[in-house]
């Protein structure tokens, strides 16, 4: 025979001025089972907690009942109560009756009655609550990282320094990412790389860390805690170990008309090649499309030149297995193909560039050596037009529906940078919002404005015609002053949209993490849990989640990695014990539960079962990892055997619930 | 004796109608007939016979015994009997007039069953001989008389009324007030119809069964038969030829919860069911093959063992045709009558 | 037709979702007819919005466009303004008992050079 | 208590624990009041719920059912709501092809921020089934109200 | 073809590739036909048949039959509309494959003996198959019936001739039936007002006995233990003591078969009372149709039921108060 303890809050006057609190505790009494019913002013004060915790050792209950306000502001204290008195914290049911009572109803019967229904329901729930003990597993104390730019390096970097080891998976031979081939940045205009390369070095020589670099994540499987992942490392066709990043082998390489992938194609590098400089891993690879010893067997030069003898041309590539309690995704962003924008004469004009051009173009390192020159002539340009948005808060098939966010800020940069270099030059800038929320932010596009006279113009460019003379006449509108401008430029830089790496979307499978239209991940909570994945375990670093810029990385970076930290330090994880479990006598194993479980917690076992005619027989069933599990119950329902419910939830409370409401 | 010439029927059920309620077969959605509350203006089925047994009336498919209602912590019995009315059952055939004779059997013998008892004191049964019988028939296998039903009163069909014959003081009662729709007539025709009857009787393809293999006292000849393996193979296991069966008489007994209060009820059951035997201990038949087993045994053998030699099935056909595997008691019959003695 | 009616009927006309306009011009800076007309392919859609239609109905800017599409080529928000001067233009002419000018405008017109025909087209036309 | 005879209805609401639950506390703590008749079952996803629960309050009186998720895209649990609307819309479908009254039954979104949009909903919802009258097509004669 | 079926078998079994046949045996009359698994020649030569009244799915079967230890491989001979089934139950790993020889045979439809009594016939003593008609053999005489009004319902809105999953086939692969009279019984229905259609459900499922044989004869119906047979599910029920436990059973268990449910008509065939049960069904295959793009359950073995997926863009359920309020 079940005990209910049965506990009303007045919360002061919150419950108690629309409800008759006393006549809720009389009707309650009287339930078959309740053997105790209680009121207090403050059920959640220190005194209303002693009230139930005494009640539950006195009255023996088996049970507790507790109306009062929303579940979600004290369903946790009052487990906690319960607990302490001994009782198991799942048999605490809370009847809403502020809420969803007293605060919303004027009526005082109304309210009472209403109040009396909830409550009954409560205990109905109550009566067939069973006691949930929360599973645990264990956690691998190593993260997992994957991409090594600078939301990677920095997440990796933070983890290492708690101490606990992480791998960087980098599908490019060097890490660093995009923050590599930037110039400047804003709002202070250091050097990028000075402020990169570092890290980068730190990562290489941080004993917690290990790079992975022209490497790609395989398969991965298991859930939070104890993942397994493959990782294909790409043969390089250099040893790594050997390799001394002398450069020799790439000097000596005859095939010296490959596009340069690190300077966007502007000047070319050799078969064998080191990405850049300060590139970390700081190894050769050999690009199998373009090495003539790979290709056709004839060649063999940088092979011969290495004094290390690390060439291998019979590598290939290998599979490494690796366990992790968490998983990183910092895959970042592309830029978006702006050919789409035909009006833009990108593919028309060498002298219609994007942003991330106009990085290397400025870049000391870059293949102008930094100076500003045509891409067509290399001469000096000197009308220079920038265009905002080029894809961004587009609607059309071809672009992109959100704000890249951070080109109203680097198109400042480089409307400033270049007045500052070449005040001969005239630089105009087409925008249609500037947007600078940040620190330091509009002050440092005021100061492009006001003090380098970079000529802002509200308006879109509606079109690029590339002349005869090598010029481009833009044609765009001045919304201010209500005319069509046309400009003749000597340079035409777009601030294409950026968008998720192309790789994400089938990583985001291969991790269950879920994804937004526009395959960005999506975090947990929008507010609230922003750097984690809905899936237990994954996390989000950088732009992979949405666009931002370099502090907001790093310090999402940071979160990130303060999250990974949280979990690593756990020796085991305890689980909701609101999970899923499947009866196996009435599993028929049809797969319909695991078609719907987004965390991928449902796999099947085949089980001998004993039949009733005492022979045996194998039958394919579901397992619920109550570790994975995160207690939604989408399964519950696509089970036609009802062999799968939900602890804490489960049909039969459902039913009683609804049976009590509707007597 | 009497007579009904069809023209009168529908004052005959008129005038009866003012006594009790009466029901008669009626068509109905999908070429169904089932019984219905006559009213003026129904249409009486010339179907052979209803989709569902007149075992309905005695014995419905649910009951409710009795129900419990809880005020505060106390619980009050509720007795949901009400005096049952004086009704009366028209179109019985000869097979299902017979079924009455099997659950009064099981019903009535002590202690009786007070809810059937109440039901068959009320009940007025008026069957009707059958004139175009169909393959599935095999009444006479179990000697029953198409043309000569038992029942209150018998109406024998000669295809232009009905000669009408009381068996029980019930039912002289019941023809005695209404004795002017009714013409006078003599035996002769009564005869005549009957022989007719019987001449379409005696062609009937099932008509005559070997039963000497089966009755009382043949457990162990029967039992171990290895026929019932494949007899049984394919039985999808569902209830369908114990729902149609007019002497089926299985039940459960549920509680059922409406929030205010918890009602008792019997519903029927069916020993084709795997859940038929299950107790707290486990369940006793483990395969189809037990339970299929256990219907063709309690109907060929333990019930004649226990009642005198009648078999437990009146050959209606109605399982015949409403197996959805086409297995059946016929071909049960015929096929452990088969040179069965190697076991 | 009242500001609303008349503003629902460019909407449901042109199939334009004009509330989706993010004021950014392209259509402006596309346009070829820009320099002819009063009002400009973005006021258009601004207007409508507004719902200040008369405007627009009362300008010659309605016979200037040349429905060449490029502002619904490349407005990134796919608002289409062509369509929406083609509905205020339709608005116009269907008032005018689907005539592009009033009988009264066709006095001011009077050309004694005009070719014979087209006046005596017009006095048929514009005498009915 | 009330002395006219007016039909009240009674109204099931399963509401998302995440969502529509966070929804329906946030127009209490607004005070924006609807009809008391409207009782919450707390569930963690309006994927929990199950066709059986919907006729089950049906079979026990309810004259309504409605069923309130986090928005499609916005679920905590990423996909489930989407289930939802799935098999909501063929259930529904298969009542109303049953004859069963269409305004009896209801799925709508409602996030932890719109507790004017829930106190709507349910005002809406109340009315639409206070108009149709007592559920007669769905109930189950043992459970009816003396 | 019965005898094409039965060299076939025998060969097959003779070989060895199989140890046993799934196949339909005599009755009594034309039409009682029964599943049977046949472990010899000489069985089959006695009692195989195959002819017009062979509707029986034997699909369903296979999930005892082939799953029973050390017994090796089963031949069944598939109808179109069975391999659905069949691929189906393969999908939901009802039945073990490998134990499994699947042949598809041709089918023109199947009669159904209702269909004949239906036409006033009665005392069938016999049916033989006379080009276009059959000739009944009664008590009472010979009649003549057309082989089409014969026919079962499902087969006149047969859906294919051509087979989902089979291993071998007899006869010419069949093609895809137009769905032009499929759905019209449906359409009729959702063109009638609610309360229309509350009168014909009502007078068609008030006859409902709850039997349980749709149930039990549903290859999609393949649960280990139904929901309506397991007290501890809160719905079951042992009989219909109400008329909302009429609607229950029969809206959840379409419910339950919806996305999976190959339309094969066994439901209706069976039912003692004749009640269409299969317009329930084919109401979820044309809404899923409708809603959610032409699918049909079995076609494939792998995949997901549209019950299982889903898309962002899917419509919302107000969409059914939409509808049909133009």
């Amino acid at each position: 025979m079940q005990k209910i303890g049965v506990f009303v809050c007045h919360c002061g006057t919150n419950i108690a001025a629309t409800v008759d609190v006393k006549a809720v505790v009389d009707a309650l009494a009287k339930e078959p089972s309740v053997v105790f019913a209680a009121d207090y002013p403050y059920m959640c004060s220190e005194s209303g907690q002693n009230l139930i915790k005494d009640a539950i050792r006195e009255h023996e209950l088996t049970g507790v009942v507790i109306c009062s306000c929303s579940p979600r502001m004290h369903e946790v204290t009052f487990r906690r109560a319960a607990a302490s008195a001994g009782l198991n914290p799942y048999l605490v049911e809370v009847a809403n009756i502020r809420e969803q009572c007293s605060w919303i109803h004027k009526d005082k019967a109304e309210a009472t009655e209403k109040a009396i229904i909830l409550g009954r329901a409560a205990i109905a729930k109550a009566l067939l609550n069973a006691p949930l003990i929360a599973g645990e597993s264990p956690v691998t104390k190593r993260a997992l990282v994957i991409g090594g730019g600078i939301a990677g390096i920095q997440t990796a970097l933070d983890i290492a320094e708690a101490g606990f080891p992480v791998d960087i998976v980098e599908q490019k031979p060097t890490i660093g990412g995009k923050m590599a081939q930037i110039d400047k940045t804003f709002p202070t205009l250091d050097c990028s790389a000075c402020i990169l390369t570092p890290k980068m070095v730190e990562c290489a020589q941080n004993e917690n860390i290990r790079i992975f670099s022209y490497s790609e994540v395989e398969s991965v499987s298991g859930f939070v805690g104890s993942f397994t992942v493959k990782i294909r490392k790409k043969a390089r066709y250099v040893d790594e170990v050997k390799c001394t990043g002398c450069g020799l082998c790439t000097e000596k390489c005859p095939v010296k008309n490959v596009p340069n992938e690190f300077n966007l194609g502007f000047d070319n590098r050799r078969a064998v090649y080191i990405p850049f400089a300060q590139a970390i891993p700081k190894i050769a690879v050999i690009d199998p499309d373009r090495c003539n010893m790979l290709k056709n067997g004839k060649c063999g030069l940088c092979s011969r030149v290495c004094e290390a003898g690390a060439i291998n041309y019979k590598q290939t590539d290998e599979i490494v297995e690796e366990h992790y309690g968490a998983i990183v995704a910092a895959t970042g962003y592309e830029i978006s193909d702006v050919t789409r924008y035909g009006e833009y004469a990108y593919t028309e004009s060498k002298d219609v560039i994007t942003s991330l051009e106009f990085e290397r173009l400025t870049n000391a390192a870059g293949p102008t050596g930094g100076v500003l020159l045509r891409p067509s002539d290399g001469k000096h340009p000197h009308t220079i037009v920038f265009i905002q948005c080029v894809g961004s808060r587009c609607v059309l098939e071809k672009g992109k529906p959100y704000c890249s966010k951070i080109c109203c800020m680097y198109t400042a940069k480089h409307a400033m940078l270049t007045r500052e270099k070449y005040p001969d030059t005239e630089v105009y800038v087409f925008y249609i919002d500037v947007r600078t929320p940040g620190k330091n932010f509009d002050e440092f596009y005021r100061r492009a404005a006001e003090e380098f006279g970079v000529h802002y113009i509200k308006g879109a460019v509606g079109k690029i015609v590339p002349r005869a003379d090598g010029t481009l006449d833009v044609q765009a509108a001045d919304l201010i002053m209500d005319e069509q401008l046309r400009i003749s430029a000597d340079l035409v830089v777009l601030a294409a949209a950026i968008e998720p790496s192309k790789t994400a979307r089938k990583l985001a499978t291969m991790l269950t993490a879920s994804m937004d239209t526009n395959d960005f991940f999506t975090e947990a909570h929008p507010k609230l849990r922003p750097v984690e994945s809905p899936t237990a375990g994954i996390f989000l670093s950088g732009v992979c989640q949405g666009p931002k810029d370099i502090p907001e990385t790093v310090s999402q970076a940071g979160a990130c990695a303060a999250k990974v930290i949280g979990l690593l330090s756990k020796n085991k994880l305890t689980g909701n014990p609101c999970v899923a479990h499947s009866d196996e006598l009435m599993c028929n194993g049809c797969s319909s539960c695991a078609n719907v479980c987004p965390y991928g917690a449902i796999t099947y076992l085949d089980k001998e079962f004993r039949m009733p005619d005492r022979t045996t027989k194998v039958r394919r069933v579901a397992s619920v990892n109550p570790a994975v599990c995160q207690g939604c119950g989408a399964c519950t329902v696509a089970c036609p055997s009802g062999a799968m419910d939900l602890s804490g939830f489960s049909n039969s409370q459902i039913m009683a619930e609804v049976d009590a409401i509707c007597r | 004796m009497k007579y009904l010439p069809t023209a009168r029927l529908d004052r005959f059920l008129e005038d009866a109608a003012k006594l009790r309620k009466i029901y008669v077969p009626v068509d109905g959605e999908q070429n169904r007939a089932a019984y219905r509350l006559w009213m003026p203006g129904t249409v009486v089925s010339k179907a052979l016979n209803t989709t569902r047994s007149a075992k309905d009336f005695f014995f419905p498919q649910t009951e409710n015994l009795v129900g419990f209602r809880r005020t505060e912590k106390k619980l009050e019995i509720v007795d949901p009997r009400r005096e049952t009315e004086d009704f009366a059952v028209f179109g019985v055939r000869a097979c299902d007039a017979r079924s009455f004779s099997i659950l009064d059997k099981v019903f009535l013998s002590d202690p009786a069953d007070t809810y059937y008892a109440n039901r068959r004191a009320h009940g007025l049964v008026l069957s009707v001989s059958c004139r175009r019988p169909a393959e599935t028939c095999f009444c006479t296998a179990f000697g029953i008389d198409p043309s000569a039903p038992e029942g209150d009163v018998t109406f024998t069909d000669d295809g232009e009324g009905y000669y009408v014959r009381a068996n029980s003081e019930k039912g002289e009662a019941f023809l005695e007030s209404l004795s002017g729709v009714f013409d006078e007539a003599d035996e002769a025709g009564e005869k005549e119809a009957r022989a007719q009857t019987k001449r379409i009787a005696d062609r009937l393809p099932l008509g005559t069964l070997p039963l000497e293999k089966f009755g009382g006292g043949k457990t162990k000849d029967l039992f171990d038969r290895p026929e019932w393996s494949s007899l049984s193979e394919s039985c999808i296991g569902c209830g369908t030829c114990t729902f149609v069966c007019p002497t089926c008489q299985c039940y459960d007994i549920r509680d059922f919860d409406t929030g205010r209060e918890v009602r008792r009820f019997r519903c029927w059951d069916s020993c084709m069911y795997s859940d038929f035997t299950k107790m707290a201990g486990g369940n006793p038949r483990l395969t189809q093959k037990e339970r299929f087993r256990q219907r063709f045994m309690h109907k060929l053998v333990y019930f004649p063992e226990n009642n005198g030699g009648e078999f437990g099935c009146v050959g209606c056909g109605r399982c015949l045709r409403a197996c959805p595997i086409g297995m059946n008691i016929v071909k049960v019959l015929k096929t452990l009558a088969e040179d069965g003695n190697e076991s | 037709m009242n500001k609303q009616d008349l503003k629902e009927e460019i909407v449901r006309m042109s199939g334009s979702a004009v509330e989706k306009c993010m004021r950014c011009g392209k259509c402006s800076a596309s346009c070829p007819s820009y320099e002819d007309m009063e009002y400009h392919p973005h006021e258009f859609v601004y207007l409508v919005e507004k719902g200040d239609i008369e405007k627009l109905m009362a300008s010659e800017s309605i016979y200037k466009c040349l429905t060449c599409f490029a502002c619904v080529e490349r407005c990134p928000r796919g608002v289409e303004p062509a369509k929406v001067v083609e509905a205020v233009r339709l608005i116009v002419i269907r008032e005018q008992g689907m005539n592009r000018l009033k009988p009264d405008d066709i006095p001011g017109l009077w050309d004694k050079d005009l070719p014979q025909q087209a006046i005596v087209t017009a006095m048929r036309k514009y005498t009915k | 208590m009330q002395v006219n005879e007016e039909f009240v209805p009674t109204i099931v609401a399963f509401c998302c624990n995440w969502c529509s639950y966070a929804g329906a506390d946030l127009s209490g703590t607004n005070r924006l009041p609807y009809p008391a008749n409207v009782k919450i079952i707390r569930v963690p996803c309006s994927c929990r719920v199950n066709p059986t629960f919907i006729l089950r309050a049906f079979q026990r009186g309810a004259d309504g059912v409605i069923i309130c998720g986090c928005h499609p895209g916005d679920c905590h649990y990423t996909t489930g709501n989407y289930y939802t609307r799935r098999r909501m819309t063929l259930l529904f479908s298969m009542l109303d092809y049953l004859g069963i009254e269409r305004a009896r039954t209801r799925v709508e979104w409602v996030s932890a921020a719109e507790g004017q949009k829930f106190a709507e909903t349910m005002r809406s919802f109340v009315k639409d089934v206070t108009a149709l009258g007592p559920n007669r097509r769905l109930e189950d004669l043992r459970c009816r109200k003396d | 073809m019965q005898e094409r079926l039965k060299a076939r078998a025998r060969e097959l079994l003779g070989d060895g590739v199989v140890t046993r046949v799934l196949g339909w045996k005599k009755g009594e009359f034309s039409y009682d036909i029964t599943p049977a698994v046949f472990e010899s020649a000489e069985e089959l030569e006695r009692d195989f048949v195959f002819d017009g009244f062979c509707g029986a799915n034997l699909s369903k079967y296979l999930i005892q039959e082939a799953s029973k230890p050390g017994k090796g491989k089963i031949l069944v001979f598939l109808k179109p509309c069975d391999s659905y089934s069949y691929g189906e139950l393969l999908k939901e790993h009802r039945i073990a494959k490998e134990n499994v020889y699947a042949v598809g045979i041709p089918c023109e439809g199947m009669a159904d003996a209702d269909r004949i009594r239906a036409r006033g016939i009665d005392g069938i003593l016999g049916i033989e198959h006379e080009g276009e008609d059959f000739l009944v053999h009664t008590l009472y005489g010979d009649e003549r019936v057309s082989v089409k009004e014969a026919l079962a319902e499902r087969c006149l809105s047969c859906k294919s001739k051509r087979h989902a999953s089979c291993d071998e086939l007899i006869g010419e692969e069949g093609e895809d039936v137009p769905d032009d009279v499929r759905f019209t019984e449906v359409a009729r229905l959702e063109a009638m007002t609610p309360e229309e259609r509350f009168e014909f459900w009502r007078g068609e499922l008030s006859r409902c006995v709850r039997c349980n044989a749709c149930r039990n004869v549903c290859p999609a119906c393949s649960c280990e233990n139904c929901v309506f047979d397991n007290p501890a599910s809160g719905i079951s029920q042992k009989a219909a003591a109400d008329p909302f436990e009429e609607n229950m059973y029969h809206i959840i268990r379409a419910f339950h078969v919806a996305g999976r449910c190959t339309d094969c008509g066994e439901c209706s065939r069976v039912c003692p009372e004749h009640i269409p049960l299969h317009l329930l069904n084919r109401k979820f295959i044309k809404d899923i149709d409708e809603l959610y793009g032409a699918y049909r359950a079995g076609e494939s073995e792998d995949g997901k039921n549209p019950l299982v997926s889903y898309t962002e863009g899917d419509v919302e359920p107000s969409v059914v108060n939409e509808r049909g309020r133009a």
